[in-house]
């Protein structure tokens, strides 16, 4: 999970070996309206909505688990206010560190 | 025991929605769980995957809270009077037929005020693509009835309950001659993009009907919960049935919610009718239009 | 003597109604005038929002707010955004838990109460405008408090008379002690 | 004749312009509204939509404008009081449809909350933009009368007189509110039922060989009768004659035509509501309408109190223009102050009368939010820097 | 050899359609062999044997020739605006429920200005009658193309031929939810006035198109004679198909036309609709509304 | 520029006013056309229709005039010049896009043949009712500009400066015939192409990165684009800045209003046309528009043969009224006769800027037909023995 | 065929004994606009377009013989003019003469 | 000189387009300036029907007809109903079998033709108003021949020159004989 754009390099808790993330999200909190689409419609039900607040006084949905999230971007698509996708790791970039 | 961490080193991809939308103009207006966003999010990525040349696509909105859609689309994009996007864009198209023109815009707009536009743009196959956000209500204006407003549903001018029947849109605009007809809600995501996709791709006068939740002003009101409940209602209800009978697919939300896409046919837009049957009729004292 | 009061919140913590049962409050019961004007835009949709009161012994002219003696805010947001527009020595009204008042001006006179929690503390949180108004009441004398009883008591819903009534006089007594003090 | 009391809703409320417009259309009796929703002027109709099914009549939100502002007038053929309600892009989509009352002498009440445009504007905020609209906005020559309210009780009490108009002189009336006025909240008094003069439709009661649709008898206005009545009535919005047959001739257009604008016209004084305040010994009058009329008063108050002879004339019919009064006034006064909501409409009239006799100074403003007193008060100070000698 | 001479002696009926006409107003404007005069006989006749107290008939038309109709109707009649006639009525009928409403207007006024009004009418299921006399063309304005002009048909702002598709009809009657609907030409007199007295007896929204010559403006510029030519290949080339599917009765004038009853169905109308349902929501504190 | 020799039917033609209006939209460029039938205007249509298979263009018959009002601005933004065409029912249901037009500064051309309304009145039949309405029937404040052709050649003559006066000012201008004009058959005179003077639409031509739709860059008028130009614009009928962007405040409404009108006020003069005809030493002047302006000729010059000192002012441009010209007129002559085909509108102006200093008298006329000359003639004499000393 | 209304007394040829007229028509011609839709739809054939023009210089139509009229009245159902109408013998009153 | 023509008939005369040669003759082939109106109505269709034209030497001022100098009448409905109008001492120009000149004034010149046989002898009926044109231009010179000649040719439907102009002339030597006479 991403909370600013465009890093290169995502550090993730490794919690089971066999389960690699095939992807992530990335969000935008401030702009989410916390209507709890995406962590409805997630296949993987990869998302919850975090406790905290965005200044607006929503809850910005987090993923529950990294390894959880297959970058389907099912998320994306139904954000309506454009807050939250999903993307698959290049599979050249992805090594596990 | 502390966690391991291991590092995925990936270019991490923009969202790719936004270069479709004008970003310096967000937040939008909105509401929490409001499904036009979601359905932005279709249209964006059916254009994305469209093959298109952007700068031909032009979207034109009449009033209402889709009519909004306008002007967050990073595109050529009008935001006309209510109910007058078609004609608007009817215009635009004849103008310059090498645009790609889309309407998009609300229930009400389109059907309400607008509906003599709908049914003469069905007739003569205007080359457009038409998604129409049918959230049963007037949003922009305060929750009013629409003429596809359930029965019985509340509105703020129906206030005991609508007692009018709502049009069924697919069927109306086949019997007008519309080429492509579909129907999907917010929740086929990705049935709608494919559905925006064909669309886009079609020649003629392409009509979506999307189903969208209205927390703030239909499903609150009606005891249906936030966008959210409307959001699984619609997962829940709807059922596929492509090439369906559209006389079949009226919105009584008794039974199924029929989605599908219903009509696929071919037939000459206004603009190839006219090129070919003033070729035919005037030989080479016509001169072929084409903008 | 006009009075400008301003009311500021966000969606749903019952701003409008706030207004609406001080204007009625005045003019239904208190023999005054009142004139309450809302801050409409279609951007409006549950982002922060904003009633005007003028309550005043004489007809009310200009029904704008320019410069409101009274401020009862609510969210933080409407703190920001509201109180420069306080007039010079006003009273600033706010929810003790919901607002904090930084770099409030010397002349204003703050008072706030913990409306939310006193709500709460009544089983529903919706009444905290409620608990706000008996406050407001007691800490400014704007409207004469039995003349504001009924006014809530016809601007709730049906059933939740009481509920609120009480919420009303907790406000109200919370005020008065503050004003004792 | 008084006010049915199942209209009526007595005693003393906190409500909105747009409500207690409402609220003064039932107590006129109106049985038939008609609307399609549009900001700022819905509440009126929500209202209605609200109240009728308990005291019987009918509320239809039509598929548009167009259609809102005739099927109101199928009403009236039908016996009912009727009015629609909108708001400035749904008012130009009525100009056809007010010419065919004015032609038909059908008589209705258009309700406009004007905000401010031009187009979509900025929907949700008040103007004065469409007062020349509301007298000139349908093809050809006709009367109208418009009324101009300044607040929730006079939403109430104006529309009642709008209907009341309407029904004397046949004419469709326009009720010209505006953003402020409409959702601004006060109290609004509701006398009770018999306390409300209403006029009721005038009946043609001769016999019924005689009759012909048109035929004003003498007046200037005929008296009605309506569908099923057994007259055979046939109504046109072409040039017609006395029966209401077609007749399309110059002669015929040269009976009709001045008739249907000499009703108002000559009727000026009769129709003509304003209110005047400290005029008596006033060098500068303040001429004001709906919204304005409050602005306007802390800038004379202020101007009064510095010494300057200010006084008020405040509008409430503003078509037809006071024209007589407003030429009696220019020859009292030094200087005349207008100001409104628009880049000036009614303050061509005021100027056409005032002919050159005084100064004439408009305080325009663009609309989104009321004037402030200030602009008119200076205005005030610099007319009377410059006034008529 | 002188011929014989025989005398009946018999009561001379007068006739009756005069009745019903504004004889005062005789000639008419229409043109020698316009179909539209053989309607208002067709409708005189429904009318006759109706049973309607006539008093309580109101005819309420748009602008055209076909609109004229209500100036000459004996009869409360509303020449109103060009394609308005439907809510004029909409409000006439609402305001007095006692009133049998009758729409006559031509296919221009009531389905191309017109054209949203028919179809929430339709919806709504208002309790009036429509008769349209579609002419494929404007008869009053001099003979432009209608949306029911036929293809390649020429008009004065179509003059090298039409190539517009054209509604049909009864499908979009039906697909609004029009309650009765029937096509008959001037042709089929008597079968036209059993149609109207048919649908004078209808609850609803009934619906006739009538097929009707416009020899000066449309049969004479396309080629088709006069009159008596339209209405010849009227009687040649129809074909009564009563239930036949809306879908397929659309006017290409290359098959036969198809002619007869469409659909008769019951549906609540508008007023009907809303008192049950406000009788059901509000009880005792509902007024029930009759006028 | 030139016109495109393809529209420019040269030579010399005898043809009424509605297709000398047509032509005249073919050589100012006019490429796109959408219209709905109405006598009696639809001659322009038909020849439209007609013409543009073989020159290039498209024309479309819609399903009302609403449709054709904004389907031309679609067109124009789509890069063509276009026109809409339309008698007085259809022109009030254009008022709604007229607004539209003017606040979104979409170069196009109303025509409007008059016909003697109001309502349907007599539909074959000449008036001038319409002017008011040209000026003030959309709701909220804007402006326009209208032109008064009196006869075929000017009808094509100014039907091409209609064109021109929309794309330099970017404003809707409305063509007002009428329908004595828009049927009188004459010669027309049609020129070469090169002949004839165009104003192209004047598009953008700096970077595209700070290209702002409404920035008119310390002009009045912004320069245009056109749909599929890459510039991503967008349009709204919405107080818009100058990006296009809704922008709902007062303070966008105060920047955008004023510039919408004063581009058309502060350019009076610029875009005022007239003709006088013998001012210099007249003390009388009729002042006229359209075909009255012809129908007074006879009545000055019968006058004029008795002695007395009659001039014409005839006003090509009605719109914007030529206020400075007329105060000043004022000043130097008696008396102003003003005959129109209606029952007083531009009159109304006239009256205001001559503002007490001269008798203002109106010859009204019901419409149906022209005046008769005499009745102009009384007016003069009449006015003559008033006049102001 | 009647030329003016109200008649009582129907005078006409007897042609074929066995072929009794069942009823007639009224015709006004001034009204006639000679569209021929009655002559051609008459089911009878009873009716044909007359020489004489009326003072708007159509022809209107004439009984070709009276007995071939039924006065089923299509006629005047098709007249778009209202210039036409058949009504069939009032059984009572009529008699041979 | 101006001078007021008006030209009555009915429907399928050819009334329009023989007004039309007139003012086309005039204003484009023979430096004149011409006027023409047109009766509309709506009540106009098939039958009778006017035009009126004017022919001046100078621009044209007033465009209607109000006391025609030459009245050109083919049927006897727009004989009943013009005639009257004609200017004292005017010209009137009758179709001598359609028109039977009742009551005709003492100060008016009449001439009349039999153009209608005329026409059907040149085998085209429809060719009346043509020798009504010729005719016209021999009896009245108004319009020198040459350009009424060319009026012709350009009005009448492409393939049909040869026959109106025969029409033409024989309607124009038949005048140039009665003015003999
Ligand atoms: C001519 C006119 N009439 C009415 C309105 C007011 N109005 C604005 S949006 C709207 C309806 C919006 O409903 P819909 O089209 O269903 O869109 P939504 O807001 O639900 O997306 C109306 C009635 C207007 N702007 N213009
Ligand atoms: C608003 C408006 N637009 C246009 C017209 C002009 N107009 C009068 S009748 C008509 C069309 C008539 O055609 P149709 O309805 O088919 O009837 P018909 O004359 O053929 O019977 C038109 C366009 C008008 N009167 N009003
Ligand atoms: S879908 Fe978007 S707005 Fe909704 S909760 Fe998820 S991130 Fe927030
Ligand atoms: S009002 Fe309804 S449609 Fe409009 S933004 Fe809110 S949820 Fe969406
Ligand atoms: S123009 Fe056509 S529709 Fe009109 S009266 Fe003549 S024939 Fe009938
Ligand atoms: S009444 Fe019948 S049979 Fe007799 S003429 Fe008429 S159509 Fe023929």
């Amino acid at each position: 999970m991403i909370e600013s754009e465009r890093k290169i390099i995502i550090t993730m808790a490794e919690t089971k070996k066999e389960k690699k993330p095939k992807g992530t999200i990335v969000i935008t909190a401030e702009r989410c309206k916390g209507c709890s689409f995406c962590v409805e419609f997630c296949p993987t039900d990869a998302l919850e909505l975090s406790k905290q607040y965005n200044k607006k006084g929503y809850h910005p949905p987090i993923l529950i688990s990294e390894e959880l999230c297959n970058g389907c971007n099912i998320c994306g698509l139904m954000c309506p206010d454009f807050a939250i996708y999903g993307f698959m790791f290049n599979k050249k970039g992805a090594k596990a560190a | 025991m502390p966690e391991e961490l291991y590092e995925i080193e990936t270019e991490v991809p923009g969202n790719t929605v936004e270069e479709f939308l004008r970003m310096e103009r967000m937040p939008h207006i909105w509401c929490p769980g409001c499904g036009i966003g979601t359905s932005v999010n279709c249209f964006a990525h059916a254009l994305e995957t469209s093959g298109l040349d952007l700068q031909k696509v032009s979207v034109v909105s009449g009033i209402g809270c889709t009519g909004r859609v306008a002007g967050y689309v990073n595109l050529d994009s009008f935001h006309t009077t209510h109910g007058r996007a078609i004609p608007f864009a009817t215009g635009l198209k004849l103008a310059n037929p090498n645009l790609k023109v889309v309407v998009y815009s609300g229930d009400g707009d389109l059907t309400a005020i607008g509906g003599n536009h709908f049914i003469h743009a069905c007739r003569r196959n205007l080359d457009m693509t038409v998604i129409l956000i049918n959230n049963f209500t007037y949003g922009m204006t305060g929750g009013q009835v629409a003429p596809t407003t359930p029965l019985t549903a509340t509105a703020t001018t129906t206030p005991y309950g609508n007692f009018e029947q709502s049009f069924n849109l697919p069927y109306l605009a086949e019997s007008c001659g519309a080429v492509y007809v579909a129907r999907w809600t917010t929740y086929h995501v990705r049935h709608l993009t494919k559905a925006i996709k064909e669309a886009l791709a079609k020649k003629g006068f392409s009509f979506i009907e999307v189903l969208s939740p209205c927390p703030t002003l239909y499903s609150r009101r009606n005891k249906i919960g936030d966008g959210l409940d409307q959001m699984i209602y619609y997962q829940e209800s709807s059922e596929i049935k492509h090439g369906a009978d559209t006389k079949t697919v009226g919105l009584d939300f008794q039974g199924k919610i029929v989605v599908g896409k219903f009509v696929d046919i071919e037939r000459p837009t206004y603009l190839d009718a006219m090129n070919d049957y003033y070729s035919k009729r005037l030989g080479d004292k016509f001169v072929h239009y084409n903008g | 003597m006009r009075t400008e009061i301003k009311i500021g919140g966000f969606g749903g913590q019952g701003v409008i109604l706030s207004g609406d049962i001080i204007g009625r409050g005045a003019s239904i019961y208190d023999n005054k005038f009142a004139t309450m004007i809302q801050a409409f835009g279609p951007e409006a949709r549950g982002s922060s929002c904003s009633a005007g009161v003028i309550v005043s012994p004489e007809a009310i002219a200009y029904p704008y707010i320019t410069s409101p003696e009274v401020m009862i805010v609510m969210s933080q947001e409407a703190y920001t955004k509201f109180t420069p527009e306080l007039a010079t020595g006003g009273i600033l009204i706010t929810e003790e838990e919901m607002v904090s008042p930084h770099n409030l001006r010397k002349d204003v006179k703050h008072f706030s109460i913990p409306a939310t929690r006193i709500a709460e503390e009544l089983g529903k949180r919706m009444v905290l405008n409620i608990v706000m108004m008996g406050f407001t009441t007691a800490v400014t004398g704007l409207v004469d408090v039995e003349a504001m009883r009924k006014a809530v008591l016809v601007s709730v819903p049906k059933g939740t008379e009481e509920l609120n009534m009480n919420a009303f006089n907790r406000g109200f007594e919370y005020g008065e002690k503050v004003m004792q003090n | 004749m008084k006010a049915d009391p199942k209209g009526v809703l007595t005693g003393a409320h906190f409500i909105d312009g747009d409500h207690a417009c409402s609220e003064g259309a039932l107590a006129a009796g109106c049985r038939f509204v008609a609307g399609y929703p549009i900001t700022p002027s819905t509440e009126v109709v929500e209202r209605i939509a609200e109240r009728f099914p308990h005291i019987g009549g009918i509320f239809i939100q039509m598929e548009d404008e167009i259609a809102s502002s005739i099927a109101i007038q199928g009403a009236v053929w039908g016996g009912k009081k009727a009015m629609t309600v909108t708001s400035g892009p749904g008012f130009s989509l009525m100009m056809e449809h007010i010419g065919y009352a004015a032609m038909t002498e059908t008589p209705c009440v258009f309700v406009d909350v004007q905000r401010a445009g031009p187009s979509t504007g900025l929907p949700t905020q008040p103007a004065q933009g469409d007062m020349m609209q509301a007298r000139w906005g349908s093809h050809g020559d006709y009367s109208i009368i418009a009324l101009s309210p300044n607040s929730p009780q006079e939403c109430f009490d104006l529309t009642i007189k709008a209907f009341n108009l309407s029904e004397q002189f046949r004419v469709p009336v326009m009720f010209m509110m505006d953003e402020c006025v409409g959702h601004m909240i006060e109290r609004v008094m509701i006398p009770p039922a018999d306390e409300i003069e209403i006029l009721p439709r005038r009946f043609y009661e001769g016999a019924k060989e005689n009759y012909m649709l048109y035929h004003a008898n003498g007046e200037m206005v005929p008296p009605m009768v309506k569908a099923g009545d057994g007259y055979n009535i046939h109504v046109t919005g072409l040039t017609h004659d006395e029966r209401g047959y077609p007749s399309m001739t110059v002669a015929t257009q040269e009976k009709l035509i001045p008739r249907l604008i000499d009703k108002i016209k000559l009727n000026e004084e009769k129709i003509a509501d304003y209110r005047e305040d400290q005029i008596e010994d006033a060098e500068i009058v303040v001429v004001t309408y709906g919204i304005t009329s409050r602005t306007a008063i802390p800038a004379i108050e202020q101007a009064r109190k510095e010494g300057l002879k200010v006084g008020h004339l405040r509008l409430i019919v503003v078509w037809p223009f006071p024209e007589k009064y407003i030429r009696s006034l220019a020859s009292k006064v030094k200087a005349i102050v207008v100001p409104e909501l628009n880049q000036g409409q009614v303050v061509l009239e005021v100027e056409r009368c005032a002919a050159g006799k005084v100064p004439v100074k408009l305080v325009p403003h663009v609309g989104g939010t009321v004037h402030n007193p200030k602009d008119i008060y200076n205005a005030i100070i610099s007319s009377n820097n410059q006034k008529a000698e």
